[in-house]
């Protein structure tokens, strides 16, 4: 298993990134996120070179969305990195991991469409569960689904 | 011949007795309804977790063969079956009443899954249509979760019954003028537009029975219903 | 590349393209998948995958539903396998709360694991050699296995595809007395099965032709695209996350990891012959070394009895586990609270299509098919 | 009336009158018509007789094929067929044939309104033309013509038109597909197909089907030969693609255009496309019945129950065919009619040639010796860079 | 050499083929109308009330428990009142909605008073979906036998434990609530 505050410790000194631990991941700044990847997956110790899981999680109360980064090293078999990056709720834009890891395209593409999260950088960023006419993010918390028929069997 | 004013009537007694001689004595209309019963082709249409059911009931331990229905014709021009197995999604209901739409016309709907029926465990969701019977006349129900392939079968057999019953005259694809193009709903903003088809969807005539049956009884009180509250949580 | 695509584009002879939706309706797209294909001749010049149309919005309605609420919901996520999506999901709420899994529930969750691996590759052959244009047979000989092991799950969980069976903690109910040796007879007659099957499909010269490199996946674009599964290990990357996690007990049975060498259809479709004959190899082990014991801890047993008010304290986890079609994770967020913040399922079909289009480009429709027959999606899971 | 036979024993007898049982009625039926009727019309009565029977056969035929295909197919795959209409589901054909009769039809409105409609009788036509030209017994051959072979090919040629007809005129993507893929299988298949045949009419130096099997009498069938079985074998498979049968059922490939050629058809016009498709395959088997296995010729059964037991004999093999192969790409279906099909049928002429002049001993040996060379060379050469038989799989730690 | 590999396939087949004549197991299809399968005793299709004697003296005690767990929120109860208004034990309105429950077991195993179980019933197609698929209480309502007849090991557990309750109940001067044992349904 890979300590996080080593891997910490390993981010400030040799790319001077100020990274703080929060759960179960490393807080990047947004401005350095794609410096970390890269350091990450060339470093000859770590070789993160397989993205596993990317999801974003939207804090209502602190008004924040949070991308949610689940690094792997095929090579060296080697344990979870996770990095976390917070952008506003209103204007989410978020470097995108594509052009370093193909595996991410599909998995921002869908936080895209349920959390309005705009990465740039990626290479076609469309809906990729709701049909494209579709208007409002639907996995956010303040979304209200107004149905519009809802005919409820019970009298 | 009899067929104008109403079906000729056969009296059972004679019917009985030539048929032991080995004599068939049939109306025109059970010779119909026995050919389209005992040769029922479905479409090859599979949704979700009840179509992986449904194809178990054509393998070989339920064998919807020794129906007469195992031939799962890919294209709709040639089914007359449609088993809507699975949860129909907003963005597949297009497609599914397309579908019904190119299905040549004496053609019948299965809602396998309580998912078709009405929503069923997704009902709640953004994307899920409550029910196929929203935009599609719907002839048999199936229940479950998914339904055993015994269940699915039972409901071919009630269908069967049902085209048993089936009349030429009261038939509705053979009436004149008889609209069966159902318009496809096309996506809004927000969900479908329209979100049902009133002449299918007629839960108003279903409310006004309950009403009346209520009067008659009058005796509830306050009623609590927990999925209200869940809802707006 | 290699002989098959030898297609010069003739200057003189300038075709019209063709536009073609292999639609959400289709014999062979395994449940409601689009791709849209621009072809010129037979031969694929683009292909987007189209997805979405069964998208039940199970991570929204999990977020307002008890914890163990969501368990029945992930038995529709991949329909093919209900037992390990619970397992991945006990898994990861099992780490964030801190329960221990007693023996005996250990032993049943690899048995319960494998039986449903078995289950899950017989029905892909089947699946893929209807692809192919088998017409059904292979589909009837592989249900007709899956059947008896549908018969043991029904027996323990009581339901034949919604088993509903693990809690956090360890399993709902104890095996049924003669679940054991019937569940060995099961596995015993396993391999005439296996042996009957590869007599009749992999040395047969017309799915060698059609299925030898055949949408070939290299081996870093594969772990670039992050392709879990027998997809990656046919490619050749020795990645199992059983043995790299050691999630359960796995790491007390020894079993090897077939890797293939070139990494087309056909390997992908050997690869998971020879898994099928691993899984009966830790079967075997499994049922020797069950021992009896508590099925569920304490702790598990007071959280089963009353679902609506079990807490899990606050933090994220991800637990992830080596489903059949690849790495099947859960991410959760808990505040504390009744029910999860944040359900986000890492589905491996979902991202195992990245890689569907750089696979298919300058083969024919045909191959087309039969390549995302090898990857082995499930609409449930792609869609969530 | 009897042939002047020795008398054998009355079995001998009464099998002679069974077999030649339908020739007599049809002999008593123009007796009374020569007395009734003038001479021109006594023709037109004869033809009446054997168009009749041959338009009442063909449906029965195609009907209880489809029954026997999904009894076989189901067997295959130990599950049963139809059993619940009917004793053993013998009376599902017809029901079928009802629910078809009684489908609605519909027209695409894209579709090109008369093609559409044409395109299935066109395809029947073909089917049921060539039912006249077997010899369904012994001397009840609907028509004994001096070219009957000839006007064979010539007829079931005919149905690619047809296919492509159909196909074109549904304006739909699928069929237009499956409309390419089939006139360019149904026609690079006939040439093997044809060249197999030719070996029979060099052996026997005519192309009349009924000479062909009055050529094999008793037991001695052209199969039993080396350049017979060779040309069996080939014709068969060729015959097979003729018939858009799996292995090479690419115009109609379920799984990967949607229904290939027939898409948009339903009702009647389908289940002509679906008569025409088995009565193929029942007059192709018929003919390498007739070419290869002797026809009627049979030691003790009557004439013509011999002719139904092989043709169905074949036709069994090709429902076991469907139950048991996956489909082959467009590219390799061409290459193996092309590049191993033709070069063996040629070979086989050559064979042929060297068995009619050299002697019995000479001719058996070289003629093995050849097709078994020219067999390994071409499948050497087929797979040289296709197949790698046993492919290494590492079983990593 | 080539063409051999095809063979051996067609061999299976008519292996297959000729095995649902001669041996006892080569038909796997069982005949669903005359013959069924012997069903699974954990089998779980939908649920049933369960009643001791009369039907109207269902176990329920209307106490909204199965209500709050069901995840897709299927049963709505309402509890009866007597004619002053006092809320008896018994529920006046329990209807399962069929068209939503998911057939998942929670509510047999978190109902502390062994009143709903999961039934093995499945031939319940039907013409109609509006009234016909939401189970009242009165369809709903199975006696006590009906169960001990489909599950009857469960039966024979279940009313051991409730055995030893009503005794410890019937013991114990405060009737505490019935508890329940390690290993529930």
């Amino acid at each position: 298993m890979i300590q996080l505050e080593e891997v910490k410790a390993e981010l400030e000194k040799s790319l001077g990134v100020q990274t703080e631990l929060s759960g179960s991941g490393l807080l990047v700044p947004k401005s350095r996120l794609l410096d970390v990847f890269k350091f990450l997956k060339e470093n000859a110790k770590y070789q993160m070179d397989y993205i596993s899981n990317l999801c974003a999680v939207d804090y209502l109360k602190q008004s924040q969305i949070e991308i949610v980064y689940h690094l792997y090293s095929m090579r060296n078999k080697t344990g979870p990195i996770g990095i976390k990056v917070r952008t506003d709720r209103q204007d989410c834009i978020v470097p995108s991991a594509t052009p370093l890891f193909r595996g991410a395209e599909f998995q921002e593409r869908e936080a895209f469409d349920l959390y309005g999260v705009k990465f740039e950088g990626h290479t076609d960023l469309r809906r990729i569960l709701m049909w494209d006419g579709f208007e409002g993010f639907p996995m956010r918390k303040d979304y209200v689904h107004e149905d519009e028929d809802r005919y409820v069997e019970h009298p | 011949m009899g067929l104008a004013s109403g079906s000729p009537t056969v009296d059972q007694g004679l019917k009985s007795e030539l048929e032991k001689e080995g004599v068939v004595l049939t109306t025109l209309e059970q010779l119909y309804n026995w050919g389209r019963r005992s040769s029922i082709w479905p479409l090859q249409f599979g949704l979700a977790c009840c179509a992986i059911e449904m194809i178990a009931t054509a393998c070989a331990r339920y064998d919807i063969a020794r129906f007469g229905a195992e031939l799962f014709r890919p294209s709709p021009r040639q089914a007359d079956l449609m088993i809507v197995a699975g949860t129909v999604t907003k963005k597949m209901t297009p497609q599914v009443v397309r579908l019904y739409n190119q299905m040549a016309e004496p053609k019948y709907v299965i809602t396998m899954g309580a998912c078709s029926i009405a929503g069923g465990p997704f009902k709640e969701g953004y994307n899920v249509l409550q029910g196929i019977d929203r935009f599609i006349p719907v002839d048999v129900h199936i229940p479950g979760c998914p339904p055993r392939p015994e269940a699915l079968l039972d409901g071919l057999m009630k269908l069967q019954k049902k085209i048993d019953g089936q009349s030429i005259e009261s038939a509705e694809w053979y009436q004149q003028g008889q609209k069966r193009e159902f318009p496809i709903p096309a996506f809004g903003p927000k969900g479908l537009e329209p979100p049902y088809n009133p002449e299918v969807w007629k839960p108003r005539e279903y409310e006004q029975k309950k009403q009346t049956e209520a009067e008659a009884r009058k005796i509830h009180g306050t009623i609590h219903d927990p999925k209200q509250s869940a809802v707006s949580q | 590349m290699t002989n098959t695509i030898e297609t010069q584009t003739r200057p003189s002879l300038s075709t019209q393209q063709l536009e073609v939706s292999i639609g959400p309706q289709h014999p062979s797209t395994h449940g409601v998948f689009r791709m849209n294909v621009v072809l010129d001749g037979e031969t694929i010049v683009k292909l987007k995958p189209v997805m979405g149309y069964l998208h039940r919005n199970h991570e929204q309605l999990a977020e307002n539903m008890s914890w163990l609420g969501s368990m029945p919901y992930t038995d529709r996520l991949d329909y093919f396998c209900s037992m390990t999506n619970n397992i991945a999901y006990a898994l990861a709420v099992e780490k964030l709360m801190g329960i221990d899994v007693p023996e005996r529930a250990q032993y049943i969750r690899v048995i319960m694991a494998e039986l449903t691996r078995l289950v899950n590759h017989t029905a892909l052959v089947g699946f893929l050699l209807n692809d192919l244009g088998a017409f059904f047979t292979p589909v009837l000989y592989a249900f007709r296995e899956r059947e008896k092991i549908l018969d043991l799950f029904e027996s323990v969980a009581g339901s034949r595809m919604m088993c509903n069976y693990m809690r956090f903690g360890g399993v709902k109910l104890d095996l049924p007395d003669g679940f054991v040796d019937c569940a060995k007879a099961i596995v015993d007659n396993y391999p005439p099965f296996l042996e009957e099957m590869e007599r009749l499909l992999t040395k047969n010269e017309i799915l060698m032709a059609r299925c030898q490199n055949v949408g070939i996946l290299l081996k870093d674009l594969a772990v670039n695209a992050s392709v879990t599964g027998p997809v990656l290990r046919a490619s050749g990357v020795n990645y199992d996350i059983r043995k790299i996690d050691k999630y359960g007990i796995y790491d007390r049975f020894d079993f090897k990891v077939p890797l293939g060498t070139v990494g087309d259809v056909y390997d992908r479709y050997y690869v998971r012959i020879l898994e099928m004959r691993e899984s009966l190899k830790i079967l075997r082990q499994a049922f020797k070394e069950l021992s009896a014991g508590p099925v569920i801890s304490q702790k598990g047993l007071i959280a089963a009895k009353s679902p609506r008010n079990m807490k899990v304290p606050a933090g994220d986890a991800y637990g992830r586990i080596e489903a059949p079609k690849g790495e099947l994770g859960f991410y959760i967020v808990s505040e504390g609270g009744t029910k999860p913040y944040r359900y986000h399922v890492r589905a491996p079909s979902f991202i195992n299509l990245t890689i569907l289009e750089d696979m298919c480009l300058g083969h024919k429709v045909a191959d087309a098919i039969i390549i995302l027959g090898s990857i082995d999606i499930v609409l449930g899971e792609v869609d969530r | 009336m009897l042939d002047p036979r020795f008398r054998g024993s009355d079995i001998k007898e009464c099998m002679e009158n069974l077999d030649q049982i339908f020739v007599q009625a049809k002999r008593t039926v123009m007796n009374l018509a020569e007395s009734v009727l003038p001479q021109p019309l006594v023709l037109l009565v004869s033809m009446l007789i054997s168009i009749g029977v041959i338009a009442a056969i063909g449906p029965v035929i195609m009907m209880y094929l489809t029954w026997l295909e999904r009894k076989v197919v189901g067997r295959i795959q130990n599950r049963i067929g139809p059993n619940r209409v009917g004793k053993f589901g013998l009376l599902q054909p017809i029901a079928d044939g009802i629910k078809m009769l009684t489908k609605e039809d519909i027209v695409p409105e894209g579709a090109d309104h008369i093609l559409h409609f044409l395109s299935p009788v066109l395809v029947v036509v073909p089917a049921l033309l060539v039912l006249g030209l077997l010899p369904w017994g012994r001397n009840m051959a609907a028509v004994d013509l001096q070219v009957g072979l000839l006007l064979f090919f010539a007829i079931t040629s005919t149905g690619t038109l047809s296919i492509f007809l159909g196909a074109w005129g549904s304006r739909n993507k699928f069929s237009l597909l499956g409309a390419l893929r089939a006139v360019a299988q149904l026609i690079s298949y006939e040439i093997p197909q044809v060249f197999s045949a030719v070996v029979v009419i060099m052996h026997t130096q005519t192309i009349s089907i009924v000479e062909i099997v009055n050529a094999q009498p008793g037991f001695n069938w052209f199969v039993f030969t080396p350049w017979g079985f060779t040309g069996l074998v080939l014709f068969y498979i060729a015959s097979v693609a003729e018939c858009n049968r799996t292995p090479f059922d690419l115009p109609e490939a379920e799984s990967e255009i949607v229904a290939g050629f027939h898409t948009e058809y339903s009702g009647m016009k389908f289940a002509l496309f679906y008569m025409a498709e088995f009565l193929q395959v029942f007059s192709l088997s018929a003919l390498a019945a007739a070419l290869f296995l002797g026809g009627w010729q049979g030691p003790f059964l009557p004439s013509w129950i011999w002719f139904f037991l092989k043709t169905y004999g074949l036709i069994f093999i090709m429902l076991w065919f469907r139950g048991t192969f996956p489909r082959l790409r467009v590219d390799q279906l061409m290459g193996f009619a092309w590049k191993f099909l033709l070069p063996m049928s040629m070979i086989n002429i050559v064979v042929v040639g060297i068995w009619t002049y050299a002697s019995p001993i000479v001719a058996w040996v070289l003629g093995i010796l050849i097709i078994a060379i020219s067999f390994g060379v071409l499948a050497k050469l087929n797979t040289r860079y296709h197949i790698e038989r046993n492919r290494k799989f590492i079983l990593a730690e | 050499m080539w063409g051999t590999g095809v063979l051996k396939g067609m061999a299976v087949t008519i292996k297959n083929f000729f095995d649902t004549y001669t041996s006892k197991n080569g038909i796997f299809t069982v005949e669903y109308p005359e013959k069924r399968l012997p069903e699974k005793e954990r089998f779980r299709n939908f649920p049933i009330l369960v009643y001791d004697e009369k039907p109207e003296e269902l176990r329920c005690v209307a106490c909204d428990i199965c209500a709050k767990e069901c995840p897709p929120k299927c049963i709505t109860i309402v509890k009866a009142k007597d004619a002053q208004g006092k809320p008896l034990k018994q529920p006046e309105v329990f209807d399962i909605d069929f068209t939503v429950c998911m057939n998942c077991g929670i509510c047999e195993e978190t109902c502390p008073f062994d009143a709903i179980y999961m039934d093995h019933e499945f031939e319940l197609a039907e013409y109609d979906r509006m009234d016909a698929l939401i189970y009242k209480k009165e369809r709903l309502s199975r006696p006590w036998t009906h169960f001990e007849k489909i599950r009857p090991t469960d039966a024979k557990e279940i009313n051991e434990r409730r055995a030893k309750d009503a005794t410890k109940t019937a013991a114990a001067v405060k009737p505490a609530p019935p508890q329940a044992s390690n290993q529930q349904t």
